[in-house]
């Protein structure tokens, strides 16, 4: 653990205004999407981050690349809090802070050449790279697997993987320090999903990048991420080592999202032990008292409605926020046994 | 898993690009477009009526015809053309106008100017003044969104052919205090300003709407990750995506406001005599339906065929610009 | 829901404060004396400061907006002795060129610029949705085409020239209608229907167009839905999809599109009303810019504001009753 | 395989899109046969023909743009070429379908309790008010729907993706159909609420005997749900063998691709996934010979014949798999066996 | 069939201009209302041709007698007159009638007579204002003795009893006046009664049964019933009167438009038959801002220059009326004579472009700054209707070929023309005119359009150096009691005008008017140019 902290995020909170109520229309309550969040990100490395459909992901995404002002908390940078910067300096930060968005297609102007596409942020940050924009574009090209002549090209007439590569090319072309990819791959069919893994995990390697990796797929997260931090609600319930949360998930909403993922093998087939969720994710305007998952847990107690689990460490590093951690003998029966 | 991995390698081929040669989006358009012989004949009409207005004088002169002259032998004794079909002639090819025996097609020609010159204009000035506006209301939202709204609710709520009418002189004197030579370009000016000061909000709503929904997408998030401003992203981002609807609203509204002006003009608004516009025409001419029945369908044709022109052409282009048009239907 | 109704309506009170300040400043800005007009052929300027004083024009522009105002909700007083007479509340001001409380005007010439609207209001909807239907059923083919060209033209050509052109045709040259003469419904109901069907049928040659467009495109869109597919799969007849699925879809938008245009035509069709001599608001109206007719102006512009704001807020109300999607909030 | 009696039977269907930029051949030449009781899943990738198949067997496809050959047999009607009236009494009560989208897929003017209402009474014109309401309010606690009676008069927009999701299953099951079409019913929702969703179509196929298609892009998923599965690509099955075969010996280079890269929960290791290089065809311009070589590493073994000639799915496997490849068996059985479980 | 006893008065304007005895000042709401809902002391006799212009007693027995050589005049009223709700018309209500018109802040737009002839001392603000010793003072000068009205005049007014022709002089029972809104409803002492008026839409009179037809030697009542319909479409109204339809059928219009004339008199003999075009009191002519134009060569080179038959082509041609000669037309009879015309000036009415160019190069040495102003822009102010756009273009046509610009001016709506043109901070050049004399004397013309206090002079000749030569000139004719000697100083003030082109003489007009078949009666009424409305007749069907 001596490797250098590339970004910190301390109790993060974000939340929306919402319901038009009273005379003036003024928003009387409030959406909790992003509650007290905090983690660590370390050079080099990926953090993962996993939860199911409106538990605050693509906000928490937004908050740390300064897309969305937060309500409070902090993200550290190279020492200093970044949430409240602005002009000059924030287009600095970001610079070293990029993004890679979930939706290939939409997140490409149509009416953008792939070349503009891809030097816009050179353009908007006023930067012009030795050998000139188009020279660099193409680097950037060759880098992310994309053939350099198609340079004039636009989005339309790509495939849905290239042109999350030229996304990618975009995001690189500022020499970043920091991704944070926003479910970059589910949009994707499988064939081409693995191929955009291994090219985000090439490029992280070649240039020493550190990745937040957003995703709801948890095996993919898997593949990826040293650290995997699961979201429920707003908050951060599970957190550490990819290896040991996968292994040994210590919080039950991790363990019932594990064995949810189907397995493709038709010999596991109707495995025992296999835990379903009943109902869904409640609202996140007003979420339960106490620990948020406990309406839909099946181990539950007066004590869940009322304190709220702090996140705290169940051993190295591997942070748990429960009153009743899964047991080793209750992941006794747990599907994802070596077959 | 070993043998999984040495497998890997097997799969792994560079193989070559399959699409089809395929063109960018304003090649795209221009292909579809031109697929559309409809629309081409339509585009040639716009053209053609464009160029006479513009070279009106040269082709006056080259037919040896003036939007001015007087013919008073043309009349008989009560002033209406001599001769059937409202005095069609050698001399006067679509006739003459009765009261004065002017030539009605030069005055066509020349008609045509003024009315384009409006429309035109008046088209400019609302989708410019609509496209910021929706623009920015549409990307900024918040405060900003809701001042426009309120003024977009103010405009809205005017009856504003009434205030047309009801302003013309004051404005027109107000424009003449400031400069503005008297006579017709200020009656120009004038209706421009107040058609533009009513028409806007349409444009703006439109693309108010476009707005919210590409502000949606994520390629405007991606900009602003990288950094770029308000200004970038309307003008760069935006502004290119809105063409298409932007083009309908135009190709409707110049006609429109063609119709506009001919309604001013009936409303004894119009432009100063001795100048021709198709509006006046109109005005002129709805009262000879007995007496010269040839010269009240004539600027109305003229008007038809143009509008009908700038239809076909304005749906064409939409489809032509429209990605997903072409595969858009069941049922 | 009620209080988002208040709410609206609030706003709609604070507009149309705001449209009437507006309007009265705007009309102020006029370079004509109210004063002088009334003051008739020989003319003295002792006359017209009289007049000045008798009408309240000598006030300062904010006095006179607020003693318009509380003639709204009180009523107003003019001139003294035997030649005064009051206005009643609502009282919007007098008119001089009619002699007349510019309120009974409004209440006189206001039935029959309903009557037009309505009438027309249904025979475009007629029109406008079927043709759109039919274009949208046959996309591509000559009925859409038709359709489209036929919108085109009502779009773009002025009023005058469609009304009189509609008014010849049927009346001179068919000889199928006698001339409009406007009868209430209430006197000679066949009467009024012949005066009535002719202005009807041009507005409607004129609105329908828009309506034709939105109904063909909405119901294209609406085609497109998943849940119009999954009618279809439910073995739903074609006709009931079409009904129940796809029209009720594209039905939202025309509706609330509708309700606007409705209002704006209560605020009189001018032009219409002109051409076919219906003593109506929008005539009124006219007659009162060309003859500066200060009170009558302000009045009519405001009552037209006054439905046009309405109809927006029923609009919004509305959408919430069509879409269940926006009633909830 | 199944031995009970077929009640879907597909030949030869081809499905083609008259486009401004030419003729989509979005299916080509396919043919399977769906037996009571049984699940037949279909994977392939985004673009291959899966929900054309789909909506072709209830003819959903556009009647101007699109045109279909071959057969499609449900209830001794060909679908494909029956009158309209013959077709609409198939919709909804032999043949029902439960469509991807669950926000998308619901009229959102009428309340669920009325959809679901309206879906039996198309097909029950004889039953009284009560009766469908009885009905009704019975679908939607099958489905699993707590509250019904309060939550049948509320709005599609007031549900939450995957009770939508139960509605559309209730719609499809309400008349007792026998078969069932679900178009990736699970791919827009989390993945919990997609355990719950599999869970109750299994649940209901057990109590109502109905056969299901089952279309999706996730072999997890085709894992846990079918018996047998094809495999499409471009638009033609590439490979047809019963669930556990494919997952063990698979037959064809794209099944092994596709085993290849799904990232799995039990790889413990980081590093390099196994890909498919290239992207899908485009179906206005298919390559030529098998749709896949551009993409196959294994093409050159057979010479030019993958690039001229287009390899019909005859049996490869050593058990009941049928596969369309030029490869020799022995040499597929070799490969595939190095891919599957 | 399809037509009932009634009249039906076809207009496009939106309501009667003033229906208020005292505010009633055109020819045609004259004609109308004195025939139907209103009586004064004298009238015109509803007859046709040169009869029409003869004078008989109305409400009183004759055409009043008149003492103190001519400033003393007394009617005494009929017996047996009543109002529509059955009270008896008194002197005192025609007293109080002519005193309403003092009030020019609620009694506007008037005939101004009564103010000008009356002997009334100081200042005499109306009844509504008046002092109790102002009104003394008008009860001084008005009196009344028993049924006798006496009107005591300033000066000698020889032909008192044709103003007391005007309504001025219509009783108004003073409690039932309403001030203002009196115009609205004013109490009939005539055949006909208001039934309903909807500004805009129509008047509708019905009989008055307290109306004796004993008392009356002029109104004959025909109709049961007279609606006058208001805001018609222009074009329109001739299409229903040649359409000839149902109620159309008992119709009349006062003027067919230009574009209509062919159809009507040259179309259907039997559509001719059912017009007329006749010439009316009016003179058209045009206006010159001598302030402006001070050189009269500048004002000839226009008058030579203009293209007159053009002009009148555009206003519907020949049918429309004659060129006129000056301003006094030939139907005034005594006090007209051809004046001899400018030199160089076509009879024909076309224009004499050699010699327009002759009188510009005359006044460039002249007068180098009006004939610079001239080449530089002349303002012509106009209503902006489609009629007058083509007669501007044809202004600006035939003065562009003497070398003089025209500045057109538009005037959006026609009816604030007079509004605009009359206010003297308005600088215009040009601005067209026209009028009808109230009765025959050209009293009621010459110094009405060319002296400082004429109620129309929009001339601004006040700076013209024969000005004051003038002036005398009208006082002296004004004064001269002897009818034909006033005529010839009327003939050489005719002259004397045509000379120096204050105003551009333009056309002695005629006026078209149709009826529908069923229409008898139709004559035109020679002192107000318009139908005799209350004696017009439908013919009803022979049962
Ligand atoms: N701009 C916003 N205004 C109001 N609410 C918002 C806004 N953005 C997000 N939310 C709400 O915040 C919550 C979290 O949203 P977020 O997009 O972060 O979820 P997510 O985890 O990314 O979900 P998904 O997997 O669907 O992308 C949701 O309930 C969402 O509705
Ligand atoms: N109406 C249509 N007109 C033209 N082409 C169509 C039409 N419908 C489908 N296609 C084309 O047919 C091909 C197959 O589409 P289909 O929707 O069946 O794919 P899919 O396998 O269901 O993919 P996904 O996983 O994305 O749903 C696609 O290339 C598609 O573009
Ligand atoms: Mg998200
Ligand atoms: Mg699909």
């Amino acid at each position: 653990m001596f490797t250098p902290i590339a970004l910190e995020a301390k109790n993060l909170v974000k939340y929306f205004p919402t319901g038009h109520q009273g005379l003036l229309g003024r928003p009387t309550k409030e959406l909790k999407a992003v509650d007290g969040v905090s983690f660590v990100l370390r050079q080099g490395e990926t953090l993962g981050i996993v939860g199911e459909s409106g538990c605050g992901k693509s906000t928490l995404a937004r908050l740390i690349t300064r897309l969305l002002d937060a309500t409070s908390g902090e993200v550290i940078l190279d020492g200093k809090d970044i949430t409240s910067i602005k002009g000059r300096e924030l287009r600095a930060v970001r610079q070293k802070l990029q993004m890679i968005f979930q939706d290939p297609y939409s997140s490409l102007n149509p009416r953008h050449s792939v070349g503009q596409i891809i030097s816009g942020p050179l353009e908007v940050q006023g930067i012009i790279p030795d050998g000139g924009v188009k020279k660099r574009v193409q680097e950037m090209m060759e880098l992310v697997g994309l053939n350099p002549e198609h340079y004039n090209r636009y989005p339309h007439e790509f495939s849905g993987g290239q042109r999350q590569r030229i996304g990618i090319a975009r995001s690189l072309i500022l020499n970043p320090s920091i991704i944070i990819a926003d479910e970059p791959v589910s949009a994707l069919d499988v064939s081409i999903q693995a191929q955009i893994l291994n090219l985000l995990e090439k490029l992280q390697q070649e240039l020493g990048l550190s990745f937040v990796f957003i995703a709801h797929d948890l095996s993919v997260v898997r593949h990826i991420a040293d650290q995997v931090a699961v979201m429920y609600l707003g908050k951060i319930v599970e957190m550490g080592p990819s290896a040991d949360v996968y292994a040994s998930a210590l919080h039950p909403y991790t363990t019932a999202l594990l064995s949810a993922v189907p397995v493709p093998n038709p010999k596991m087939r109707g495995a025992s032990g296999r835990i379903r969720l009943e109902g869904d994710v409640p609202s996140p305007v007003d979420p339960p008292s106490g620990c948020r998952f406990r309406t839909r847990c099946w181990k539950a107690t007066d004590l869940c409605a009322l304190e709220e689990p702090a996140l705290a460490d169940a051993g190295g590093g591997h942070l748990v926020a429960c009153h009743h951690p899964m047991e080793a003998s209750e992941r006794a029966g747990k599907p994802h046994s070596d077959r | 898993m070993g043998t999984a991995m040495s497998l890997d390698e097997d799969l792994i081929t560079t193989s070559q690009q399959v699409s089809v040669e395929s063109k960018s989006p304003r090649e795209l358009a221009i292909a579809r477009f031109q697929r559309d012989r409809l629309a081409k004949w339509a585009l040639f009409v716009i053209v053609f009526y464009l160029v006479v207005a513009i070279f009106a004088p040269l082709i006056c002169s080259l037919l040896g015809i003036s939007p001015y002259a007087l013919d008073g032998k043309a009349l008989n004794d009560f002033g209406l053309p001599k001769g059937s079909f409202g005095g069609i002639s050698g001399a006067h090819w679509l006739g003459v106008e009765p009261g004065t025996g002017r030539d009605i097609l030069a005055r066509l020609i020349y008609g045509a100017r003024i009315s384009m010159l409006v429309g035109f204009l008046a088209t400019l000035v609302t989708t410019a003044i609509g496209i910021i506006v929706g623009v920015v209301s549409g990307y900024k939202r918040g405060m900003v969104d809701a001042v426009i709204g309120r003024i977009t609710d103010l405009t809205l709520a005017f009856p504003s052919l009434l205030l047309m009418i009801a302003l013309t002189r004051p404005i027109i004197q107000r424009l003449e205090s400031f400069g503005i030579p008297e006579g017709n370009t200020s009656r120009i000016v004038y209706i421009i300003l107040i058609l533009g000061v009513f028409g806007w909000v349409y444009v703006a709503r439109i693309v108010r709407g476009q707005t919210l929904s590409l502000r949606e997408r994520e390629f405007v998030e991606a900009a602003r990750a990288s950094g770029a401003g308000t200004w970038r992203i309307v003008f760069k981002e935006l502004m290119p995506n809105l063409w298409a609807p932007v083009i309908v609203t135009v190709t409707l509204a110049i006609p429109g406001y063609v119709a506009t002006e001919s309604t001013l003009s009936f409303l004894g608004l119009g432009m100063l005599p001795p100048t021709a516009s198709w509006g006046a025409m109109l005005g002129d001419s709805v009262r000879y339906y007995r007496a010269d029945p040839t010269y009240l369908f004539i600027p109305g044709i003229a008007l038809i065929v143009l509008v009908l022109a700038f239809n076909v052409v304005g749906d064409a282009v939409r489809d032509a610009l429209d990605p997903k048009g072409d595969r858009q239907n069941i049922a | 829901m009620f209080l988002f109704v208040v709410r609206r309506l609030f706003f709609a009170v604070l507009l149309l404060l705001a449209v009437s300040v507006v309007t009265y400043l705007l009309f102020s800005a006029l370079p004509v004396d109210p004063a002088a007009l009334t003051c008739g052929k020989n003319c003295k300027p002792d006359i017209i400061a009289a007049n000045r004083i008798r009408l309240g024009y000598d006030k300062s522009i904010v006095e006179q907006y607020w003693l318009f105002l509380k003639g709204i909700f009180v009523g107003r007083d003019y001139g003294m002795g035997q030649a005064a007479f009051s206005c009643p509340a609502p009282s919007f001001g007098y008119s001089f060129a009619q002699h007349e409380c510019v309120t009974t005007l409004i209440g006189r010439t206001f039935p029959v610029t309903a009557y037009l609207s309505i009438g027309a209001f249904i025979m475009w909807m007629i029109i406008g949705v079927g043709s759109g239907a039919i274009a949208a059923l046959n996309k591509g083919k000559w009925q859409d085409r038709l359709a489209n060209a036929f919108t085109a033209v009502g779009v773009s050509l002025p009023t005058f020239y469609v009304g009189l052109l509609v008014l010849f045709s049927v009346v001179i040259w068919l000889g199928i209608l006698p001339f409009p003469d406007y009868v209430s419904p209430l006197e000679d109901p066949i009467k009024f229907l012949n005066a009535m069907i002719l202005p009807w049928l041009t507005l409607a040659i004129l609105s329908a167009a828009s309506y034709t467009r939105l109904t063909r495109n909405g119901m294209l869109e609406a085609m497109n839905e998943d849940f119009v597919r999954l009618g279809v799969a439910k073995g739903l007849s074609r006709s009931v999809v079409l009904r129940k699925y796809v029209m009720r879809a594209a039905m939202v938008p025309i509706v609330t599109i509708a309700g606007l245009d409705f209002a704006s035509l209560l605020g009189g069709a001018i032009i219409t009303e002109s051409v076919f001599s219906l003593p109506g608001m929008g005539k009124l109206a006219i007659r009162s810019v060309v003859e500066s007719d200060l009170p009558v102006l302000v009045g009519t512009t405001l009552v037209s504001a006054v439905f046009i704001v309405l109809a927006n807020v029923i609009v919004d109300i509305m959408y919430g009753v069509l879409d269940p999607r926006v009633r909830v909030k | 395989m199944s031995s009970q009696k077929p009640v879907l039977i597909v030949e030869n269907l081809s499905v083609s899109f008259a486009t401004p930029d030419g003729i989509v051949h979005a299916v080509n030449d396919l043919s399977f046969v769906l037996h009571e009781g049984e699940t037949l899943g279909i994977v392939g990738e985004s673009g291959s023909g899966k929900s054309v198949t789909a909506a072709s067997l209830m003819r959903l496809n556009n009647s101007v743009t699109a045109t279909s050959t071959g057969r499609v047999v449900v209830a001794g009607v060909d679908v494909l070429s029956a009158s309209e009236a013959d077709v609409r009494r198939l919709r909804g009560s032999e043949i029902a379908m439960v469509f991807q989208d669950p926000m998308s897929a619901l009229n959102p003017y009428y309340t669920v309790g009325y959809q679901i209402a309206e879906a039996y009474e198309v097909h029950h014109p004889e039953a009284s008010k009560a009766q469908v309401n009885a009905k009704v309010l019975e679908m939607m606690t099958k489905v699993g729907i707590p509250n019904p009676a309060q939550r049948a008069d509320e709005y599609p927009h007031q549900f939450s993706g995957g009770m939508r999701q139960r509605i559309v299953i209730a719609i499809a099951l309400v008349n007792d159909p026998k078969i069932l079409i679900a178009d990736e019913p699970t791919t827009a929702l989390d993945v919990t609420v997609q355990a719950q969703i599999l869970d109750l179509m299994l649940a209901l196929q057990v109590e109502n005997g109905m056969a299901i298609l089952l279309i999706t892009h996730d072999l997890g998923v085709i894992a846990e749900v079918a018996r047998d599965v094809l495999v499409m690509y471009a638009g033609r099955v590439v490979e047809k063998a019963d669930v556990e075969d494919l997952f063990e010996i698979p037959t064809h280079p794209y099944s092994w691709g596709l085993l290849g890269a799904v990232a799995s929960l039990e790889v413990s290791s980081r590093g390099h996934l196994r890909t498919i290089e290239g992207t899908p065809p485009s179906l206005l311009n298919l390559p030529s010979g098998c749709a896949f070589h551009p993409r196959c590493s294994f093409a050159s073994e057979n010479g030019s014949r993958c690039t001229t000639e287009t390899p019909l799915l005859v049996q490869k496997g050593p058990k009941h798999s049928f596969s369309a490849c030029h490869l020799p068996v022995e040499r597929i059985v070799e490969i595939g066996q190095k891919v599957g479980n | 069939g399809g037509y009932d006893n009634t009249i039906n008065i076809l207009t496009n304007g939106e309501q009667i201009a003033h229906l208020d005895p005292q505010r009633n000042y055109t020819g045609d709401d004259l004609a109308f209302a004195g025939s139907t809902i209103q009586r004064s002391l004298t009238t015109y006799k509803f007859q046709a041709g040169d009869a029409g212009s003869e004078i008989t007693g109305d409400l009183a027995t004759d055409t009043g007698t008149s003492s103190n050589g001519g400033k003393v005049w007394a009617f005494t009223l009929k017996d047996g007159l009543k109002y529509e709700d059955g009270s008896v018309i008194t002197c005192a209500d025609v007293a109080y009638g002519v005193s309403r018109s003092f009030a020019t802040d609620v009694i506007t737009d008037g005939p101004s007579y009564a103010m000008t002839y009356l002997d009334v001392k100081g200042e005499y603000p109306g009844p509504y204002k008046a002092t109790a010793a102002q009104q003394a003072a008008y009860d001084k000068a008005v009196t009344c003795d028993g049924n006798t009205i006496t009107f005591n005049l300033k000066s000698t007014v020889a032909d008192f009893n044709y103003t007391t022709t005007l309504l001025t002089f219509s009783p108004v029972p003073k409690a039932k006046d309403t001030g203002e809104k009196y115009d609205m409803h004013p109490i009939s002492s005539g055949p006909y009664k208001i039934e309903s008026y909807e500004v805009g839409k129509a008047l509708v009179l019905v009989r008055n049964d307290q109306w004796d037809i004993a008392t009356d030697t002029e109104r004959k009542a025909y109709a049961d019933k007279i609606v006058y319909h208001f805001g018609l479409e222009e074009s329109a109204m001739d299409e229903r009167l040649i359409a000839d339809s149902g109620q159309d059928k008992t119709a009349v219009t006062a003027g067919i438009l230009p574009e209509s004339l062919k159809t009507v008199f040259e179309g259907d003999k039997a559509l001719a038959k059912r017009a007329v075009n006749y010439y009316d009191p009016f003179v058209g002519y045009t206006n010159l801002n001598v302030k402006n134009l001070s050189c009269l060569d500048v004002r000839k080179a226009i008058y030579l220059a203009l293209d007159r038959e053009a002009l009148r082509k555009a206003g519907g041609g020949s049918y429309t009326g004659d060129f006129a000669d000056g301003f006094i037309k030939p139907l005034m009879k005594i006090d007209y004579k051809k004046p001899t015309q400018l030199a160089g000036l076509n009879e024909d009415g076309s224009p004499n472009v050699e010699a327009a160019k002759a009188a510009m190069a005359a006044a460039e040495t002249k007068c180098p700054e009006v004939a610079a102003h001239a080449k530089d822009g002349l303002k012509f102010y106009y209503p902006d209707t489609e009629i007058w756009k083509k007669a501007l273009a044809i202004w600006i046509d035939s003065m562009g070929k003497a070398g003089i610009k025209i500045k057109p001016e538009a005037v959006g709506d026609p009816a604030q023309y007079w509004p605009t043109v009359m206010n003297p901070e308005t600088d215009y050049d040009i601005v067209r005119g026209g009028w009808a004399p109230d009765w025959a004397n050209a009293s009621t013309v010459i110094p009405e359009l060319f002296t400082t206090g004429g109620g129309f002079n929009l001339t601004r000749n006040a700076s013209d150096p024969d000005y004051k030569t003038f002036e005398t000139k009208v006082n002296d004719a004004r004064n001269t009691l002897d009818r034909t000697a006033q005529g010839v100083k009327w003939q050489e003030l005719n002259q004397f005008v045509v000379d120096r082109l204050w105003a551009l003489p333009g056309t002695f007009t005629r006026m078209q008017s149709m009826w529908g078949s069923k229409i008898e009666n139709s004559f035109q009424w020679g002192p107000f140019g318009a139908f005799c409305y209350g004696n017009l007749k439908v013919q009803l069907e022979k049962k």
